[in-house]
């Protein structure tokens, strides 16, 4: 990320958000909405100051609630750029009508501007490459089985992530979050909703047993005498030295039972894991200090607002549809938009990055020729036919036509008229304007009227 | 129902004429996909490639009945 | 329903002759002529500037001008304007093809005898001309002085390279060409066919001019030949119009009550000055 | 005057329909056109056909060859007209007037249509007697004599009633028809079926006269100077530019060649055509002679007026009136004629 | 005042001030129950137009040929005129600007073209277009002459749901028949509000196309309903005109019928602001075709 | 749909027009689907309803 901050050709809207795309492949014209940070990067260090003074403290999200950060701040350690905004939700400054201001008091660079707004900017890029990311799948309700939300020490895989995280809240060490102290029995459960129809995700979130592998490693690993118990379905590690991985956390201690959990419930100060392991077909119950749920996949909260704004299908889970799933994975309908990382589905990180550079290499691809060849099945007006009524305009799933104005002449009189015209740059030869057409003035080349209709005629003989 | 179709009926040789208008990606790669897996079935299907589901005009529906379709399918 | 037998196929005038391209020559990048013949060989032997109808059976039918003829085929040359001309266009050699015909009167031979006889033609005008100027080479004794006026819109749109460049000349016609546009290889006249008309300016005295083209060239070259006097009586053109059936009932190709099909194609200027001007 | 009752007229006309197809007004809804009529059939004498009779001699389809392309090869099969013979009954003078009027296109020296001519030959035309005019008919402007009979084999005559005016328009079942031969092709019939007929006395119904009058006086003198008279932009600006007048008008002629493939193999058809449309006239390359209503609606007016009178000496108009009862914007021939009429000479287009 | 005769003041009016260019109405024709439309151009013209009980014909139609003019036109409308108007400028043909609308409520005309007998207009009633009018009232106009009038309550779907009610082979007979009457001169097409192509698919001449040939005639007639549904304003035009009675109307009706059983009732060419049902998608539309 | 409904009123069957949905990775659902159909129109008959004649 911070390579990618200071290179000369890239440049990173942090705190942004695309509000509209028009235009087409090589013609794409963007709407940016860069939130008003009320913090000036250009002047601001990154000297820390403001958040160190700063009085007012909020739970931090990016630690899943186990710590606390300040209202100016910086969401995580490593983020990019490594300067702050002001959480306005939360600032006193603003919630107090002006009646704090710490920050712009301790700030060297002058650097803090409350009166910040939104800027909304106009682009113009060539390609599009989407890679809005995943959400982690339920909430207090949708594992009621297991307890979680009601049970304290039942939680995701990402909070677990932090807790034994080096730089996280707890420094690194794993404790349970109802009394702070280390557990000693810790059970690990996968597929939380992934390849679960009853939750309604029927797919593999692929990462989740690899990263139960490591979790599970980490508790043999900063626990003594700790016990990780790992119920599985199937153990999936598709990877180069994954599975050698698995071994490692199966040889060192961790217990994997092949078998689904059926409920949690405390009992004594502590938690009941009750489950099936289908390998010796018998209910087992293991008191656990500390579960983690390997919660599913999900697409982006607000991924089919990116899909309604970018022009990209998603499939029946939401994840964005790729041109083909084989031969054009990263690729989308829309000619000039590229997917990345598991917006597209789930993936892990070096998939993801490797997707992700297939994508740039798509796009230098693109950009490398000065003109581009499209797929020659287009739709096409007949200006002398076209009565531009406009239904067309209106059907047009890629927004591909537009009027334009011709000049005719009716009884010796000259005159201008509107007609439809296809960008040819934005048309996917989809069709529906040439069925919907009621003159026939668009045809499809390659399946025009004219060819559909013989082929009705010879596929009826 | 008729003698006539009865007797047409009867005769075994009849196989109804299916025509399909297949999308593209959806349906035509679905049957594609059917041919792939060696799944049966029925020969009647006269399978006709369009773009898109939305490609298919009603005249196309029309003119199949027209020469003789017994049904006209749209999958996409 | 019952089926003729081939006897009796010549009686019904709407029902072609099933005919066969036997040979296709390009002309320009969108003229063909094609060669036709039926298996009891020439269809019919039209006088110059008497038309037929051909039909692809499974696209349409239409009317051409017969450009020339063999001992054993006939000869159109075709542009390609619309749907019959592009399908015609796409065709091999030995492809059947309908034939019907001859329709209407042809050029006024014996009106033209003996006479100097100007033609002048733009394009594709030149293919129902060029039947005439070939009756004319072949008895060129009965005919005074010969030329030809002809353009296109580049040397690569010059029909008939080989007749203008060196077979008529050699048969004793003066041949002048022109070109709207020239390229680097374009040595000869540039220029629209009415000013270089104009330029040419030959004597209207005992002259018949036989003029085809498009209509805004027939237009101009009318004012450039009323310019240099000649009388309406003295001018010859062929007309074009959408026809059907070929002999003067579908109701198509009137101008007022005369049939372009069935009594023209061809009309002296002073005739169409009489008639209803619907072209 | 021979008569047949009205109790006989079925069973002669069953007697008739054993021997060929008889073709006789019947209805379709609303809709009066020439049928071939089988037992049970109701006829229609009280009301002319909607759809005029042309049809059967110049079907609005009629498929002329087959042929059959595989490649560069391929085949023609011509195909016969259907000639049996057949009897043409309750046909009107005014229609029986425009198949003498469609004769001279397609029955003239130069040209004759030889399934046009079986058609004629093989059809033995009964023609029924007029005696009260609708309001939109003006026949007798035209010459015609609805009481006529010139070209049919037998005329039926109707008699009188003793009831008149409105109560004529029901529909009277027990009508009774004098009946005579014009031809010996009729005598023939008459002699056949002697046993319907009877020596009924009674006269014929009396004629009225028809309220509506096509005068073209001095129309003729002034066409030839009005192609370019403003009238033609004037009258059809009104046009709907639809093929009402000229399907339901006895006399249009006009037809189109087409073209049907089926598969590898296809037929090509004659069929009615309007001059009314966009696309009649229309060139490969898009351009149009007649670009506009002004130019069709004029070209048809015309020929009906004035071409085809320089051709074959009469108007092509009969004044059976189907224009007048059914152009959706009532521009009716007698209407244009009469606009003709009162047209200053030599307004020309600015 | 006589509705005629306010009529013919403000063509007066409007024609001699140079407002307009020209005004559409309607004139006596021929026989007493012909009225027919008129374009009148010079002031002195203006006492052949007339209002009577037999301005039934849709007179938007006409606009089509002087939208390319420069000038007004003024026109005279009825609720269906103003329904087409409203349909035609949503379809781009026309240019509200350009047109003045003198409004005139309908009680319902009568169809002269019903009568094929001798002149007793005793058995002319409104004609059949008029006896489902949703909208007797103009619903776009600049000048309204006289009152408004009540819609009648009619069941505009009840031939409809009889033909709906007959069994599936009794449909097919009933539709043979209808469309066995079609000649294909095309009258409906060229009075309908809603065919406003510049040429239409059957005036073009393509391979494999669409013929004359009646035999096509189903095709034809099924193929302009659904090219009219969504956009057909009921002016039952179409069915008026049809010399042999055809019900194509019906086939209208029936489609309108559905499109307000599944996509929530409208009324086209009524509002501007209603876009074309069949040109949305919503994700809760109907799909049990499934 | 409305053509189906149309259709069905201008007296065509209605399981002889049939739209669905099926999705490139459905090729059990394609086969099903068409071997369903052919069953259904297989007992219904061949269609004679505004069949060319020719």
């Amino acid at each position: 990320m911070v390579a990618a901050s200071q290179h000369p050709n890239i440049t990173l809207m942090t705190y942004s958000e695309v509000e509209e795309v028009k235009g087409y492949v090589g013609n794409f014209n963007v709407k940016i909405r860069q939130k008003a940070k009320s913090v000036d990067h250009e002047l601001c260090t990154g000297c820390g100051v403001c958040w160190e003074k700063c009085p007012n403290m909020v739970i931090n999200e990016y630690d899943q609630g186990l710590s606390a950060r300040k209202s100016i701040y910086i969401r995580f350690p490593q983020a990019v750029p490594s300067k702050p905004v002001i959480d306005r939700q939360h600032c006193r400054w603003f919630n107090r009508d002006g009646r704090c201001g710490v920050c712009s008091e301790v700030c060297q660079a002058k650097a803090i501007d409350y009166l910040q707004q939104d800027q909304v900017v106009d682009e113009e890029f060539g390609a599009i490459i989407v890679a809005t990311g995943f959400d982690l799948f339920g909430n207090e309700n949708s594992f009621a089985e297991y307890g979680y939300g009601t049970l304290p020490d039942v939680i995701s895989g990402l909070h677990f992530e932090r807790l034994s995280s080096a730089s996280g809240p707890t420094g690194g060490k794993i404790i349970r979050p109802s009394d702070g102290k280390e557990p000693k029995s810790v059970v690990f459960i996968q597929c939380a909703g992934s390849r679960d129809d009853a939750k309604g995700k029927s797919y593999c979130s692929r990462v989740c047993c690899m990263y139960t592998a490591k979790h599970a490693h980490q508790v043999l690993e900063k626990i003594d005498d700790a016990q990780a118990y790992v119920f599985y379905m199937d153990i999936r590690t598709p990877g180069k030295a994954y599975e050698e991985f698995y071994r490692r956390s199966v040889n060192d201690g961790a217990v994997y039972l092949r078998g689904r959990v059926s409920r949690i419930f405390s009992k004594n100060n502590s938690m009941i894991v009750r489950g099936e392991d289908t390998l010796i077909s018998k209910q087992v119950e293991i008191e656990a200090d500390l579960v983690v749920l390997a919660t599913a996949m999900v697409p982006g909260f607000d991924a089919n607002i990116v899909a309604g704004l970018v022009g990209i299908g998603s499939d029946k889970d939401g994840f964005f549809e790729e041109a083909h799933p084989k031969l054009r994975p990263v690729e989308t309908h829309t000619a000039g938009v590229y997917l990345a990382g598991t917006c597209q589905g789930p993936r892990d990180i070096p998939d993801s990055v490797a997707q992700a550079g297939s994508a740039a290499v798509k796009v230098c691809g693109l950009f490398s020729a000065d003109e581009r060849e499209l797929d020659p099945i287009t739709a096409l007006v007949d200006e002398a036919i076209c009565s531009g009524c406009g239904i067309c305009l209106s059907l047009c799933p890629y927004k591909a036509i537009d009027f334009i104005s011709v000049s005719a002449s009716m009884a010796g009189v000259s005159f201008q008229r509107e007609v439809a015209a296809v960008n040819e740059a934005l048309c996917q030869g989809c069709g529906t304007c040439v069925a919907a057409c009621r003159s026939g003035s668009i045809n499809l080349k390659g399946f025009t009227n004219e060819q559909l209709l013989a082929e009705v005629e010879a596929v009826c003989q | 129902m008729s003698v006539e179709m009865n007797a047409v009926r009867a005769a075994e040789s009849w196989e109804p004429k299916i025509i399909a208008f297949c999308c593209n990606w959806c349906a035509y790669a679905g049957a594609d996909l059917a041919g792939l897996n060696r799944i049966q079935y029925a020969p009647s299907v006269r399978i006709i490639r369009v773009p898109c589901s939305g490609r298919v005009n009603p005249q196309f529906i029309l003119k199949a009945f027209q020469k003789g379709a017994d049904a006209v399918m749209v999958a996409g | 329903m019952s089926v003729k037998g081939k006897s009796a196929r010549l009686l019904d005038p709407l029902v072609p002759q099933k005919g066969k391209i036997i040979k296709i020559v390009d002309e320009t990048p969108d003229i063909k002529t094609f060669y036709i013949t039926t298996d009891e060989g020439k269809p019919f032997s039209p006088a110059p500037g008497q038309l037929a109808m051909l039909s692809l059976f499974n696209v349409g039918e239409a009317m051409f001008s017969v450009t020339s003829q063999g001992e054993e085929h006939l000869e159109f040359s075709i542009k390609k304007t619309g749907v019959l001309t592009d399908a015609l266009h796409e065709v091999d050699e030995g492809q059947v093809i309908g034939i019907r015909g001859p329709y209407g009167n042809g050029f006024p031979l014996e009106m033209l005898k003996g006479k100097d006889i100007l033609f002048i033609a733009g394009g594709i005008g030149l293919a129902p001309v060029r039947s005439l100027i070939n009756f004319c080479v072949h008895s060129r004794q009965d005919y005074g002085d010969l030329q030809l006026v002809y353009g296109s819109r580049t040397p690569e749109d010059l029909c008939f390279k080989e007749d203008l460049f060196s077979r008529w000349p050699q048969g004793g016609i003066n041949v002048d060409v022109t070109v709207d546009r020239g390229d680097e290889g374009w040595k000869g006249h540039v220029g629209f066919v009415p000013a270089y008309l104009e330029e040419l300016s030959p004597v209207p005295v005992g002259k018949i001019v036989v003029v085809c083209g498009p209509p805004i060239m027939i237009k101009l070259v009318m004012q450039s030949l009323d310019k240099m006097q000649y009388d309406h009586e003295q001018i010859i053109t062929t007309l074009e119009k959408r026809m059907k059936c070929g002999i003067g009932k579908c109701g198509r190709c009137n101008m007022g009550s005369v049939y372009i099909c069935l009594d023209g194609p061809v009309f002296t200027m002073s005739q169409l000055d009489c008639m209803p001007a619907e072209l | 005057m021979k008569t047949i009752s009205s109790m006989l007229m079925t069973q002669f006309i069953e007697a008739l329909a054993k021997e060929m197809p008889v073709i006789a007004p019947v209805k379709n809804e609303e809709t009066v056109s020439f049928q071939p009529w089988s037992a049970g059939m109701e006829i229609e004498w009280q009301k002319n056909s909607l759809i005029p009779p042309k049809n059967l001699f110049l079907p609005q389809v009629e498929v002329l060859y087959k042929y059959q392309v595989s490649g560069v090869n391929g085949e023609i099969e011509e195909i016969d007209a259907d000639d049996s013979p057949r009897v043409l009954l309750g046909i009107r003078n005014c229609d029986l007037h425009s198949i003498l009027l469609l004769d001279k296109i397609f029955l003239t020296d130069d040209y004759i249509d030889s399934a046009y001519q079986s058609r004629r030959k093989n059809t033995v035309i009964i023609v029924l007697q007029c005696s009260q005019p609708l309001s939109t008919c003006f026949c007798t402007s035209l010459g015609v004599d609805p009481r006529g009979g010139e070209g049919a084999d037998l005329v039926l005559i109707e008699l009188d009633q003793g009831v008149r005016g409105s109560d004529k328009m029901m529909y009277d079942p027990g009508r009774d028809f004098g009946i005579e031969a014009r031809t010996p092709k009729g005598e023939e019939i008459l002699k056949k079926h002697e046993d319907f007929l009877s020596d009924l006395q009674k006269k014929p119904a009396p004629l009225e006269n028809c309220n509506l009058h096509l005068d073209e006086r001095g129309v003729k003198e002034k066409l030839p100077k009005m192609f370019d008279h403003s009238i033609w932009a004037d009258l059809s600006m009104r046009c709907l530019g639809c093929g009402v007048c000229t399907y339901l008008c006895p006399t249009c002629y006009c037809f189109d060649l087409q073209g049907k493939n089926v598969g590898e193999e296809g037929f090509k058809y004659r069929c009615w055509d309007s001059c009314m449309f966009s696309d009649y006239t229309m060139m490969a390359g898009g351009h149009n002679p007649r670009p506009t209503k002004r130019e069709r609606f004029r070209n048809r007016f015309l020929h009906k007026l004035s071409y085809y009178r320089e051709r074959y000496g009469e108007l092509l108009c009969t004044g059976c009136g189907r224009c007048l009862a059914k152009c959706p914007v009532h521009l009716d021939i007698t209407y244009v004629a009469e606009k003709i009429k009162e047209a200053k000479a030599d307004v020309r287009e600015g | 005042m006589k509705i005629s005769e306010q009529i013919r003041d403000y063509a007066k009016k409007m024609l001699e001030e140079g407002e307009v260019k020209q005004f559409i109405g309607f004139e006596k024709g021929r026989l007493p129950f012909h009225s027919t439309p008129v374009f009148i151009t010079e002031p002195g013209q203006v006492e052949r137009l007339i209002w009577d009980d037999y301005c039934i014909t849709n007179l938007s139609k006409y606009l089509v040929n002087f939208s390319h003019e420069d000038g007004k036109t003024a026109l005279v409308v009825k609720g269906c005129d103003s329904r087409g108007i409203v349909r035609l400028i949503q379809d781009h043909q026309l240019q509200r600007e350009k047109l003045v609308l003198i409004g005139i409520p309908c009680q319902g005309m009568k169809d002269s073209l019903r009568f094929f007998s001798k002149g007793d207009d005793s058995l002319l009633s409104p004609g059949g277009k008029c006896q489902s009018c949703t909208h007797p009232n103009p619903v776009l106009y600049d000048i309204l002459i006289g009152e408004e009038v009540k819609s009648v309550n009619m069941d505009r779907f009840k031939k409809t749901e009889e033909i709906e009610n007959l069994n599936i082979d009794e449909r097919y007979l009933y539709w043979s028949r209808e469309f066995a009457r079609c000649i294909r001169c095309y009258a409906c097409r060229n009075v309908c509000p809603a065919c406003s192509c510049l040429s239409c698919y059957l005036d073009q001449h393509r391979v494999d196309w669409h013929g004359k040939d009646p035999a096509e005639n189903a095709s034809y007639l099924l193929t302009r309903a659904i090219h009219v549904a969504g956009r057909c304003i009921e002016c039952g035009e179409c069915a008026r005109v049809c010399p042999t009675g055809v019900s194509v109307m019906e086939l209208n009706k029936k489609l309108i019928k559905d499109i307000n059983e599944l996509f929530g009732e409208q009324d086209a060419g009524v509002d501007f602001s209603q876009t074309h049902p069949l040109c949305q998608y919503h994700t809760d539309d109907p799909d049990d075709f499934q | 749909m409305l053509i189906k409904r149309l259709l069905e009123f201008a007296g065509i069957e209605p399981q002889r027009f049939l739209v669905k949905w099926v999705s490139s990775s459905e090729g059990q659902k394609f086969a099903d689907t068409i071997s369903e159909l052919a069953a259904a129109i297989k007992a219904l008959g061949p269609n004679r309803k505004y069949r060319d004649a020719l």
